[in-house]
This record gives C-alpha cells, structure tokens and sequence, in this order.
C-alpha cells in the first residue's frame, strides 16, 4: 500500500464542486450520498432519487421517520417544499430520457475506456444492478466516486474492468481521494490532483494509462469551489 | 360504479396457487403489502415466481424483515425476476447454493417491461444494459446512432400491490414513495388484490387525483 | 334500393344487450355512443373514453358544462361518482392492454374476413383513424355498429373491404339495422334477423358471403334483452 | 427548489423560432393552451411543424376555433404529425391543395412515441396499425403469436401545454380530461411553456398529486 490515507469527505467536497444552480442530481447510496453534505451555500441543486421522488430533503428528525417516505437505500428521508412523488416507470423516464444533469456512483472498478463496474463479483457478492444501469446509460454526466485504491492497495481505476460491467463507455468523470479524472477516450485525463499528491506520484500508483489534461491543476479542498 | 369485494389477508392467499407468477409491489419494503405477504407466508404456498424491485431487506443479525422478505425466508419462492437482493441475506444465500433462481433486471427496464405488460406493448427498445451481461440472448437495434435491447413484456398471474387509500369501486391513492411499482403491477397481471389502508365509499376520490384506476382492481383488503 | 328502412335505434337497442355488470365499454363518436341510452336497468357498464377518463356520465345540463370535461368527440360530459381521469399514455395502455371489454365503433366498410375501414376515404375524406385504431387492436371484443346499407343501397357489408384499413381481422361482431352477425374466419355468420328481416332477404340483398349460425334466432327489439 | 421565469404569452412565442417542431397538448382544444396559441398567429411564427393529438375544432359556418386550430388558419403549420383532422374543414381543405402535409398516427401510438421521446426509449412495439397503411416502411415483429410494428420516438423542440395549476417551481396539476397529452408533450421537448390558470407559491401543491414535476418546465405563463 503506498503513502496513503483513504479520504472519503474530499470526493464528496470535490463533487460537491461541479454542480450548478438547478441542476438535478442522483446520489447513489453510500459515499456518493456524502455529497449533499458539501454543497455551495449559493448552490441549489434538485436531487431526484431513483424510488420515485423530487426534492429529497435531509433525513428526518429522530421520531419524525415516515414508513412511506424513504430513498433508494430504504432510509427515511424528507422531501422539500417543490418536490414531488412518481411511480418507477416515470422515475427512470425522468433518469432515461436525460432528465437528470449528473449521476453519482460508487464504484468496484473503473476503466480507462469509461466502463464501469459496480453490480456483482461472480461467486462471491451479487447485489444486483438495481437503478444503477438506467442512471448510467441515461443521466448527462457519469461520475464515479471512489476512493483509489482497495483495502489490497491496487488502483480502482484500471485498464479495463474485470468484473461484469455495469455500464460500457459511459463514465465521464471519476472523482477518488487523489485527483479528479476525465475519461478521455482511451485513458485517464487527470484535471488536478488533491494537496499532498502530485501527478508523478498518481501516475505511479494507478494500474491505467493517465495523462495530464491541458487545464491540469492542483486541488487544496479547504478552499471552496471555483 | 360496481364495488370490489373486501376480503380478509387469508382470503387473498387463497386465492393464489402454488407455482404463480406474483408481481408484488414495494422498494426495499415500502410500499408493500405487508398484510397479504404475511398471508402466504401462513398459507405455505410455494413454488412461486416473484416479479418485485429488490427482494427486500432480511437482517440475518436482528431478524428484521421487510416487505416479501418472509416469502424468501420460509423457501416459498422458487424464481426472482428483480433489480436488486443485495439486502436480503438469504436471497444471496439461496443463490450461492443454488436454490433459487435470480434474475436480474435493471430497475427502469423491470419497470418497463411489467408496463408494457399492462399496457399491450410488444416490447421496448432501451439503451441500458448495452454493453453489459444484461444484453446477452437480445436482440440489438441501432438506430440514430445509438444501440438499444429490446425487452419484452413481463406479465403475471397474481399482482398484490399496496396503497394508502382505496374506494370501494378499487380507485387507489398511494403515499410518498410508497408508490413505486405499485400502479405498473396492477396493470400486467390477471387478478389483482390491492392491500389498502384506508377504504372510503365511492366518490370519495377526487378523480383527478386516483393513480390506479379501478378497473385494474378484482380484490380488496384493509389493514 | 331494397324495401328498407333505415333504423340506428334498433342497432343501439341491440347492442345495449351484450353486456353485463362489470364490463368496461368504449363507445365511439356517432351512432355508437346512442348505445348508451338503452343499457337495460339492470346492467352496471363501465365507460371509458379515450380521451382519458373512466366513469363517463350523460351529458350535462345546460348551464353545467365543464370546459376541462369532454368525450372523445369534444362535447361536455360528465364523470360518474367512482370514475377517474388520465391522461393518454395511460388511457391507451388500458385500451392496448385488454382492459376494456367492449369496443364499438362506426363503419364505412366492413368485410367478412373481420377487416374494417372507417377512417379515410383517399382523395375525398381524410378525418384520420384518431383512437380508432388501438381500440380496434386492443379491445377484447370489437363490435362494429352500422345501417346496413349506404345511401346508395350498396351494403356496407362486403366480401372485403376496398378502402383503406383501420384493422385487420379483428371486428367480431358486426349490428346492423337488419341483424346481428358474427366473423367467422371468412364469412358472416348471421346470428339474429331483426324483425320484419328474413334471412333470405338479408343474404340476398348483403354483398358478402352469409351462412346462418347454429344458434340463428328471429329477434324483436320490443322484447328486452335476453 | 428553484422558481421559474414566470412569462406573458408574448414573450412565450418570441422563445419559439421559425420551422421549430412544436409539441401542443390538447384534445379537440380541451387542455390546450390557447394564450400561448394566440401568441404565436400574434407573432406570425411559421413553417411549424405540430405534433398534437388532432387539429382542434374549425368550423367554418361559424367560425368558431378551439386549440390550435388558428395555426392552421393562418397558414403557420408546414406539416401536422397527428392523429385526427377531422374536426378542422381548413386542415382538410389545405390537405387536398397540397399546401399543408399530415402524418396521420394511431392516438396510442402518437401517446407512446411521444412518451418514447422523453423517457429515453428508442422505440416500442405495438399491435395497432398492422395490416393497414400504418405499416408501411415499418419493421414488424412477430412475437409469441402477435405481430407488433416498431414505432420510433417522436420528439420536438418545444412543447407548449396547459395546466389547471401550478407553482412557482413548475409543478403542474391538470384538471379532469384536459390533462390527455400535456403531461407526455412535456417530457418530448428541450424547451417546455406551460400555461396556466392558477399559479400557487413553491410548497402549494401536494406532492402526491403533482402530475408533471417541476424539471420538466422551463417558464410558465398565467392566463
């Protein structure tokens, strides 16, 4: 395992970072859910969530839980003044039909040619795909959201996926603790990478083809997004 | 308007056989007709294929279930067609040693294809599951530059479904995201019994606001 | 012209008996919809009309009308306690999927093979098929509803209809104001005469092939539905 | 939520341009938006091409017009993808001239191939039109007995529908059977206009009777 501390809280912020005003937005469950948390002030986003709502708020106060208002996860959540309810068939309308600006996935692995993994591993753990085939065939942007490496030390950004795909060649970007990547066609852009790594040494612990994007840049994440 | 008949969770069992094919409404346990499930489970009858979004959640560590959870657990189901099992343990369990069969369907093309079902389509042409294991044994369509599956309708024999409100004639009103599935199996299967818990006389709807119209409706049951 | 007299109440009249409590009937713009006036008392139907509602109630009183509150035809109506509105997409899926029992429509021609065109004469009258066409494809039972005679004295009944088709093989019951037939794969076979019509005069003066059914009967209209 | 530009009529027709596809709800012109219609004969805005159930109601002995029938009178309309003609004699009438083109769809068809279009659907597959012109230049299917045709999306670049209510996010609530297409025309189009009666602040509406969501609206104009 090189130097390396895993950092869930910087993917989050760092996503936070690329939304704009009205955009609607799915967070998947798990670390792509933390990115609600980091959202500018002087941001608004609309979160759609996949089980057929609008406007998910935050959870509820303790007590205040509603067995029919819950998330993709199953856990109760609110939903805002403004949103509203659907049926499935119109909740992936909404995510097929490009409704939904970005789609925020976790990831098993993700490869240089914008595939990703994130359903199954054959034999030992098949959760399913569940939403997470329509969001990503269907939303405008992809971003996978990962930390970089396994609890084993190897990359989770790869040179091609070995695990069953959950999507081919749809990933536009991929946010882990060391940098932010762009699929670029046939590898890794990296657009900046996060104080304290540097692009010598990402490039050095990632298993896949990485160049430097033209707008490369370092990323501080206590400073707020530009 | 005619009235449904109103009948009790054991009554409803009864009127599901052995080997059906159930689409049972429900995500991840909302939404679900607990009261009919329940029902089946007491009843025993098995060998059933169930057509729903997840499996449900079984915690093996507290025992807590939700939605048709208890139908994996009392090995009442022999087939899943579903997006997601990944939070019931036993369905995972079942699969490893090979007792129950799981089929995997994206959630939006589970959604279509049970409407589609309901609704007399032959079939619709998605784009997800292109380029993955989900397209094997499809036909593939390119058109405008894009690749799409086609999926073909997923209908059933029994749907039990859930909602918040009923009238007598079997409008259903459903709550928050306790909708889900609900309104698309009630299209795409034969005989259909609404677990409802509220029933109002007819005309206690607002027409405008029903999500399931009557007609797709053969039983009723409060809880 | 044959000794005939054109009749559309007796067609209502017997159409009005083929359904029973329970059953969800599309009646179409015209002489269809006359149907409705003669449901016996003791018969509950369902209407639904395509243009998105089920529960359709008699027109309103002067004065009552709705604007938002239509048939298919554009006029005022009204819903019954226990109907419901939808909008297109879904008042097609039930109409597509079986969901209604019964579809009645009008005729230009009608042919002994099932086929039916009654949407577009080329060069002359165009109106288009509007809902005709998926209610012809989906509904469980198609009953075509038509004097049995144009203007000119020509059946509309015929060997195979020349003007283009709003459906293939799918009308099973043809009313006309001189008795009821039944498709039988490639012939008509006549199931009622209606009073003063013989079968002889009904096969001798129809353009189509006619053979009696097994369970031929003299009907009378003043008799009520048995 | 964020609120949308709240706009006149006028203003709706000047975000349309010339040879645009325009998606119009409406059935025989109940539901349709007939202030943004009359912006747009206003405007002079031509050479449209119109995906609408029918072409509303022109009768010429006297007069008298629903929907978007004015278009048609004003010679605004290049061509109409519809499912019905026959309630406007001038659609006719420039029909049998040569001057107006009409593509004639099955109503359920035009519903779902809207659909199709905003809900990421390359196509589906249905029984109506087989065995009549419809067909022609269509691939058919044959499958599990039946013969289907593959009907193709129909998208557009700008919807103009009308609601009973809305609010300030752009949730719509339509009333009674003048909902028909605005709900499908809404998700068809990159640019959507929606006319309304009655316009409540953000959190005004109940989620639970919400018929089309807000992201489908980009500005609303109250009449």
């Amino acid at each position: 395992m090189p130097d390396y501390t895993e950092n869930k809280e910087i993917i989050a912020r760092r996503i936070a970072c690329f939304f704009t005003t009205g955009d609607v937005v799915n967070l998947g469950i798990g670390l792509p859910t933390l990115v609600g948390n980091y959202i500018p002030e002087n941001v608004t986003i609309i979160l759609q969530s996949e089980n057929g709502l609008i406007g998910l708020g935050p959870a509820p106060a303790a007590g205040h839980e509603d067995k029919d208002l819950t998330n993709a996860g199953g856990k109760p959540v609110t939903i805002l003044p403004g949103g509203c309810f659907f049926d499935s068939a119109t909740s992936f309308g909404i995510i097929r039909g490009g409704h939904v600006d970005y789609t925020v996935l976790g990831v098993l692995e993700v490869d240089q040619e914008g595939n990703l993994a994130n359903y199954k591993i054959p034999g030992k753990l098949i959760p399913g795909m569940g939403g997470a085939m329509d969001l990503v065939a269907g939303a405008k942007h992809v971003i996978a959201a990962t930390t970089h490496f396994e609890k084993s030390g190897a990359s989770k950004l790869r040179r091609r996926c070995t695990l069953p795909l959950t999507a081919s060649h749809e990933v536009d970007y991929v946010v882990t603790d060391v940098g932010f990547f762009a699929v670029s066609g046939h590898s890794f852009a990296l657009k900046e990478a996060f104080v304290p790594y540097t692009p010598e040494w990402i490039i050095k612990h990632t298993d896949a083809d990485i160049e430097l994007a033209l707008d490369f840049r370092i990323w501080n994440s206590p400073e707020a997004c530009r | 308007m005619i009235e449904k008949t109103v009948i009790r969770p054991a009554e409803a069992a009864r009127l599901i056989n052995s080997g059906s094919v159930v689409h049972i409404g429900g995500f991840l346990g909302c939404g679900a007709p607990d009261g009919i499930v329940a029902a089946i489970c007491e009843a025993g009858i098995g060998d059933l294929t169930i057509v729903c979004n997840d499996t449900a959640i079984y915690d093996p560590k507290t025992g807590r279930t939700t939605g048709l959870a208890p139908l994996i657990l009392k090995g009442l189901v022999r087939k899943v067609i579903t997006s997601h099992i990944g939070t019931n343990a036993e369905t995972q369990r079942l699969l490893c040693e090979g007792k129950i069969e799981v089929e995997l369907v994206p959630q939006g093309t589970l959604a279509e294809r049970v409407r589609a079902a309901g609704y007399g389509l032959g079939g619709i042409l998605t784009p997800t599951g292109v380029g993955t294991e989900v397209e094997e044994g499809k036909r593939k369509f390119r058109l405008h530059g894009k690749t799409y599956l086609l999926e073909l309708p997923l209908p059933g024999d029994v749907a039990i479904i859930k909602a918040k409100k009923g009238d007598k004639a079997g409008n259903l009103i459903y709550a928050k995201t306790a909708r889900n599935f609900n309104p698309l199996m009630a299209g795409a299967c034969s005989l259909v019994i609404a677990e409802v818990e509220e029933l109002v006389d007819i005309g206690g709807l607002d027409p405008d606001q029903i999500h399931t119209p009557s007609i797709f409706v053969d039983y009723l049951v409060v809880v």
